[in-house]
């Protein structure tokens, strides 16, 4: 595990990604190049993600994923060797604006990958839209970020904060739950994802008996779980996150609720944290754009790469890492290395289609992908599918002037 | 008639259970230095700080010129011409003397609340400031750090930042405190310099220092006034031999 | 009371011609971080005010800071046209205003109790932000545009030209450094810099020590929310993570490594600490291991900060040739 | 809502401030009596929490986790008493606070070195893992009505030992004059590493006793510190009495906050102290 994060310019990543694409020179038949000058620069990626903290390992798994699709494609991209540069965000929204520059400005790169947090987003994404770089997001969630802040060289391979709220709602409504409780953390990201939610619960006739946003990142639910007990609701719709998961649903068990009340949420509720919540994960159901035991050959095929490469169970992050490094593989084999050619690698990657783990998707116009949405349930501490709510779910990029 | 500057009326101060001063009432004269006398834990410090503001009455009046300060602030007393000096040394040790004496000096200002034109400006300050230094002898060490001084010297110190203050009424608690024979002189010669144009309220143990200085002592024993009186009636009293000359005896022992 | 003397004098002027330099030679990047060093160097001046010089140990001056850059963005955050002069008084004066009901509350203890309270009402307003609905919580606010300065219709300075933002910050870094000194050599200045040193005193010698040290307090917090001020101006973006309590760890860190009771030496430690936040995580991912290893070693051998080893030195060259003394 | 709406309300604040108490009366030992402004109070939280996930993991048994991991942080507290604190008794309180704050980052840092950045979970035993049904719906967690059972039994501990025995007999007199107890010939060094491993341990504790429940990650530390020194600060610094009084308000203000205010509901301590401090600057029971 530490072997994977190491922030900073790390030689090692410079030496591997050189390496292995030395090993690769002869498999590599490409014959690249429109500008010989070109060829002979190593393409510049700078990742911008969060290596210490509580995102620590989202960002670890975010980067190996994303050198593992790039080293498939032979290490290189376009035929041009890669050199990552790679920066610890800390999460922390102050030192967003410095690092992004650092990476913009001091090292120049072609391509900015990052980050986890949203509001580090909101920062990078401001600076990156009016520079000469191509952003790919990883994961951050803001609605913002392909809305209003949307921009020709701004992608997101993730998802949008309304992508797994929004068929929240129909998902409890056909599992026929009409009086609910509505609980998430009170900031950015889950307050976008309740309002998604009670967009289409809403419209489809249920009844919000109570809506309770709970201070993040503080994770003393007793309070919220008596009252939620005193309501008694038909179900419970919740956003919650890593170690809060972890802690809203063993107190939700402790309290005997999981016997009565049923526990939904967006799927981050019971990703990557099943292990810490044990028993008390049981039977939730959750609404995410991928789920670990989906059925389909790139997902088998990517989850033993990944387990192989770092020895770590892929997890929905490392996904959406992976399916970046893809965009970057199609958008440089279009320009066939050639970083300055951006309108054409622009073109290619709007209308890339992704063969993700999670299943086919491309991009909607605000870059943002269209795709389908599972409800989960956690069995044996698994997230299995239930059945797909939503197909080819669109973020409505409110606010994008873009296409 | 001679002028009363200040006076207490039943002044009482009490710790917890403790009556650390218990009800007294005493007058001091214009131009005269007023001693007062007592045992350790007679509650001398107290009534000063009580004097001084430092400690607020628990019951009791005290008035300056006519005036009632009895709930005032020390800052208070000070501004309106009561200056105080104290027991443990209390000066800024990491500033010069002269420093040391022109805070005393700058109070002289209405406010110091003034922010623009640098303070060493203010002539008549330093005038102030080198004038106290004078007073207490101290000119020759006007650069010195204070708290690199002799014992004795940051003593006399502690005197200028009051004087520099220019009161006109002086409390001093036991300025001869923990000091030398030779210091001892040195700060006596002084407060009698002092005494001649100064009303001094005068805390001390040292007795010939203030049999020699005094014009009126009170003696106080277990917080309460036991006896006032000229320098003869206080030596002759019979009542202070039994209290304070026993307690003495047992202070030195 | 320290002495500036001649060589500190030149050694400050050398330091300024570097500044001024900088950009010619700097890279964007590092005129960029310069830059929010020069904003964070006038944040910490003015928390040497209170720590150095007044005695008061705040542990909620970021909090200041966050109120600056927050009324910035929630007044004016969604106007196409900022008005400079406006938003900069407005600003200032509120945050004049918070910083003198928390330091009247703040004021009537002393000692750990003061730390404490700081703290404490830095987290207050810290959640307030981070939970009110109407101040985009832990997202904080972007703005869209940076004030203008414009004097009867002719634009000053453009903001939002890197260089010139640069040379405005400068010019607030040397204004707010020459007018505390201003006010330490004024007769107030003297006032407070007695109260460090022993407040019972100062207050029998007839001042009223409490309405000295709330006025700087005041003061204090007021040029921290210039800081935060310009911060919001130069990034665009507040979040309430400024008004944080490891925000105001960091602060004194960098008034104590550069040497509280001097001036200049807040803006040595900001630079020094900011330019370290720079490099090490180059090094490793446990960088702030080695933070904590050298804040542990300024406690324990560097109390003075490094502006106290240039005063030894400089003291050293000056006790050669007598006088220049007197403060 | 119903009345036992309320009283469950109530039992989960009085929870909270129980375990809130050990933290703070920590604190305000080590303050009334070393005059040491403690920062790194917090570490020891989440060094006490790691250390029960890892030794129960171990051992495969909380009770025997908590047991081993007990004369540990004794341990570090004393070593962090010898080989930092030990030096800022002298000085002045901005260092102290400095330095401690210095020993949060190097803590975190070393817990990311040894435990990573997962969150963990700390399985509760067999015998406390039941719940006790309250309504139809909710049932009350035992291993909740165990920690205050622990805290009671910690703090009733703690008075005996103040107030019963030669140690708490030094250690009272140390609250009130250090150089008296000088003079007793008791040596003041070894009191004060005593006073500091055992506040470190009461607040490791309360971070062993809080791992099952909140889970162990990174940072838990730092929030429980700041509501720590609010209590120290409500109740008055050095009181023990004013730690309990002030812990089991602030724990009642923050459930009842977050119930009847939702919308502000972690400013409504910071408000309360504010209250307080209004009314005596020093605190409930604090000496001026």
């Amino acid at each position: 595990m530490s072997d994977q994060k190491k922030p900073g310019i790390s030689r090692r990543d410079i030496i591997k990604g050189g390496a292995a694409a030395a090993g690769l020179v002869t498999a590599s038949s490409l014959i690249p190049t429109r500008f010989a000058i070109g060829n002979t620069a190593k393409v510049k990626v700078g990742i911008l993600l969060p290596y210490t903290g509580t995102y620590a390992k989202l960002g670890s798994n975010i980067k190996d994923a994303l050198q593992l699709r790039i080293n498939e494609a032979g290490g290189k991209l376009g035929g041009r060797e890669v050199e990552y540069i790679n920066i610890d965000s800390e999460a922390a929204p102050p030192k967003a604006p410095e690092l992004t520059n650092k990476l913009l400005k001091k090292e120049q790169v072609d391509f900015l990958i990052g980050p986890v947090h949203s509001v580090v987003g909101m920062a990078m994404v401001k600076l990156a839209r009016n520079a000469d770089v191509i952003a790919v997001i990883p994961n951050a969630g803001a609605n913002g970020l392909t809305g209003s802040l949307c921009a020709p060289n701004i992608f997101r391979t993730s998802f949008s904060s309304y992508q797994p709220g929004f068929p929240g709602g129909t998902a409890m409504l056909e599992d026929g739950h009409k009086n609910v409780v509505l609980m998430y953390w009170n900031y950015g990201f889950g307050k976008e994802t309740a309002a998604a939610f009670k967009e289409s619960f809403l419209a489809g006739g249920g009844n919000i008996v109570k809506e309770i946003p709970t201070p993040f990142p503080k994770v003393e639910f007793q309070a919220y779980l008596t009252e939620v007990a005193a309501l008694k609701p038909d179900a419970v719709f919740t956003f919650y996150a890593g170690g809060g998961a972890v802690k809203f649903v063993k107190d939700y068990a402790a309290a005997g609720l999981h016997k009565s009340i049923p526990l939904y949420g967006a799927g981050f509720l019971t990703e990557g944290v099943t292990g810490a919540q044990g028993e008390a994960a049981e039977g939730i159901r959750t609404t995410l754009h991928y789920a670990d035991t989906l059925d389909l050959p790139a997902n088998i095929r990517f989850r033993e790469a990944f387990l192989k490469t770092t020895g770590n169970q892929a997890d929905v992050y490392a996904v959406q890492g992976y399916d970046a490094g893809d965009l970057l593989v199609q958008g440089m084999a279009a320009v066939e290395g050639d970083v300055r050619a951006k309108a054409e690698m622009i073109k290619a990657m709007e209308s890339a289609t992704i063969d993700s783990p999670r299943g086919k998707f491309t991009f909607s116009k605000a870059h943002n992908p269209i795709q389908d949405i599972y409800l989960r349930e956690v069995v044996n501490g698994q997230n299995q599918v239930i059945r797909t709510v939503q197909k080819a779910v669109e973020d409505p990029a409110e606010g994008c002037k873009m296409g | 008639m001679p002028e009363i500057i200040l006076r207490t009326e039943h002044l009482c101060k009490n710790f917890g259970g403790l009556k650390a001063t218990d009800d007294v009432s005493l007058e001091f004269e214009r131009g005269k230095v007023h001693a007062i006398l007592g045992p350790n834990g007679a509650g001398k410090t107290t009534l000063i700080n009580l004097l001084s503001g430092e400690l607020q009455p628990s019951s009791g009046r005290i008035s300056f010129k006519g005036y009632d300060i009895t709930d005032a602030r020390p800052e208070k007393i000070s501004r309106i011409g009561i200056g105080r000096s104290f027991q443990k040394t209390n000066i800024l040790p990491g500033f010069s003397c002269f420093q040391n004496c022109w805070i005393g000096a700058q109070s002289c200002l209405i406010t110091s609340m003034r922010f623009f034109r640098p303070a060493r400006h203010l002539r008549m300050v330093h005038r102030r400031a080198d004038h106290a230094l004078q007073l207490c002898g101290l000119a020759g060490k006007r650069n010195q750090i204070a708290g690199t001084m002799s014992y004795g010297e940051q003593r006399q110190l502690e005197i200028a930042m009051m004087l520099a203050t220019e009161p006109e009424l002086l409390l001093l608690d036991e300025p001869l405190a923990g000091m030398g024979s030779e210091e001892s002189q040195q700060v006596t010669a002084l407060l009698r310099e002092l005494a001649r144009e100064q009303t001094l309220i005068l805390i001390e143990h040292d007795m010939d220092a203030v049999f020699s200085l005094a014009d009126r002592i009170t003696v106080m024993v277990d917080g309460a006034e036991l006896e006032t009186g000229s320098v003869e009636q206080i030596r002759n009293s019979q009542a202070v031999q039994d209290a304070y000359l026993g307690h003495a005896d047992e202070e030195v022992a | 009371m320290h002495t500036v003397t001649r060589p500190i004098i030149v050694f400050l002027c050398l330091c300024l011609l570097l500044l001024l330099l900088f950009p010619v030679v700097g890279s964007s990047f590092y005129t960029g971080l310069v830059t929010k060093i020069m904003i964070l160097s006038i944040f910490t001046i003015s928390l040497d005010l209170l720590i150095g010089f007044t005695g008061l140990v705040s542990f909620g001056h970021a909090a200041f800071f966050g109120i600056g850059a927050y009324l910035l963005a929630i007044l004016f955050g969604n106007l196409e046209q900022i008005n400079y002069w406006w938003s900069l008084t407005l600003t200032l004066s509120l945050t004049g205003v918070a910083a003198l009901l928390v330091g009247w509350l703040c004021i009537r203890t002393s000692g750990v109790y003061f730390i404490m309270l700081t703290l404490a009402f830095a987290q207050m307003f810290f959640y307030f932000f981070f939970e009110s609905p109407h101040f985009g919580g832990d997202d904080g606010i972007f703005m869209l545009n940076k004030p203008q300065i414009t004097l009867a219709t002719r634009q000053l300075v453009d903001l939002d030209n890197e260089h010139h933002f640069y040379y405005f910050v400068l010019a607030w870094l040397v204004g707010v450094y020459l007018f505390l000194s201003m006010i330490l050599r004024a007769p107030f200045g003297h006032v407070l810099i007695a109260i460090k040193a022993n407040e019972q005193r100062v207050r029998a010698l007839g001042y009223s020590t409490p309405h000295y040290k709330l006025v700087s307090f005041v003061i204090a917090g007021t040029i921290a929310g210039l800081a935060g001020f310009l911060e919001a101006a130069h990034t665009n973006f507040v979040t309430p993570a400024y008004l944080g309590w490891h925000e105001s760890g960091m602060a004194i860190m960098m008034v104590i490594l550069g040497g509280m009771g001097t001036l200049f030496g807040p803006v040595i430690g900001t630079f020094i600490v900011v330019l370290l936040q720079d490099f090490l995580p180059e090094f490793t991912e446990h960088w702030k291991l080695i933070m904590g290893a050298i804040i542990i070693f300024v406690v324990l051998f560097l109390p003075n900060g490094i502006a106290g080893l240039i005063f030894s030195i400089s003291n050293r060259f000056s006790s050669r040739a007598p006088g220049g003394r007197e403060g | 809502m119903e009345i036992s709406f309320y009283l469950i309300q109530l039992l989960n604040g009085i929870q909270y401030g129980f375990l809130l108490f050990l933290m703070a009366s920590g604190l305000t030992l080590i303050f009334g009596i070393m005059g040491i402004i403690n920062l790194a109070h917090g570490a020891f939280y989440m060094i006490g929490a790691y250390l029960c996930y890892w030794l129960t993991g171990i051992t495969g048994n909380l009770f025997t986790g908590i047991l081993l991991a007990i004369p540990l942080s004794i341990l570090f507290g004393y070593a962090v008493e010898r080989l930092a604190i030990s030096y800022l008794y002298r000085r002045d309180h901005l260092y102290q606070v400095l330095l401690t704050y210095a020993l949060i980052l190097i803590a975190n840092e070393l817990q990311s070195i040894f435990w990573g950045n997962d969150v963990h979970s700390v399985p509760i035993p067999e015998l406390l893992r039941g719940s006790i049904q309250l309504t139809a719906n909710q049932a009350y967690p035992v291993y909740r009505l165990f920690i205050s059972g622990a805290c009671i039994t910690l703090a009733v501990a703690m008075y005996w030992v103040i107030q019963k025995t030669r140690l708490g007999m030094t250690i009272r007199a140390g609250a009130s004059n250090r150089e008296m107890v000088q003079a007793l010939g008791i040596n003041i060094n070894w009191l004060f590493a005593i006073v500091f491993s055992l506040g470190a341990t009461l607040a490791a504790f309360a971070g062993m006793l809080a791992a099952p429940v909140n889970s162990v990650y990174p940072g838990i530390g730092d929030n429980i510190l700041i509501i720590s020194f609010v209590v120290v600060v409500i109740g008055g610094i050095g009181s023990i009495k004013g730690a309990f009084i002030g812990a089991l308000l602030i724990g009642l203000a923050d459930t009842f906050g977050k119930v009847l205010l939702p919308e502000m509901a972690s400013m409504v301590v910071y408000a309360l102290m504010a209250a307080v401090l209004f009314w005596r600057p020093q605190g409930l029971f604090g000496k001026v």
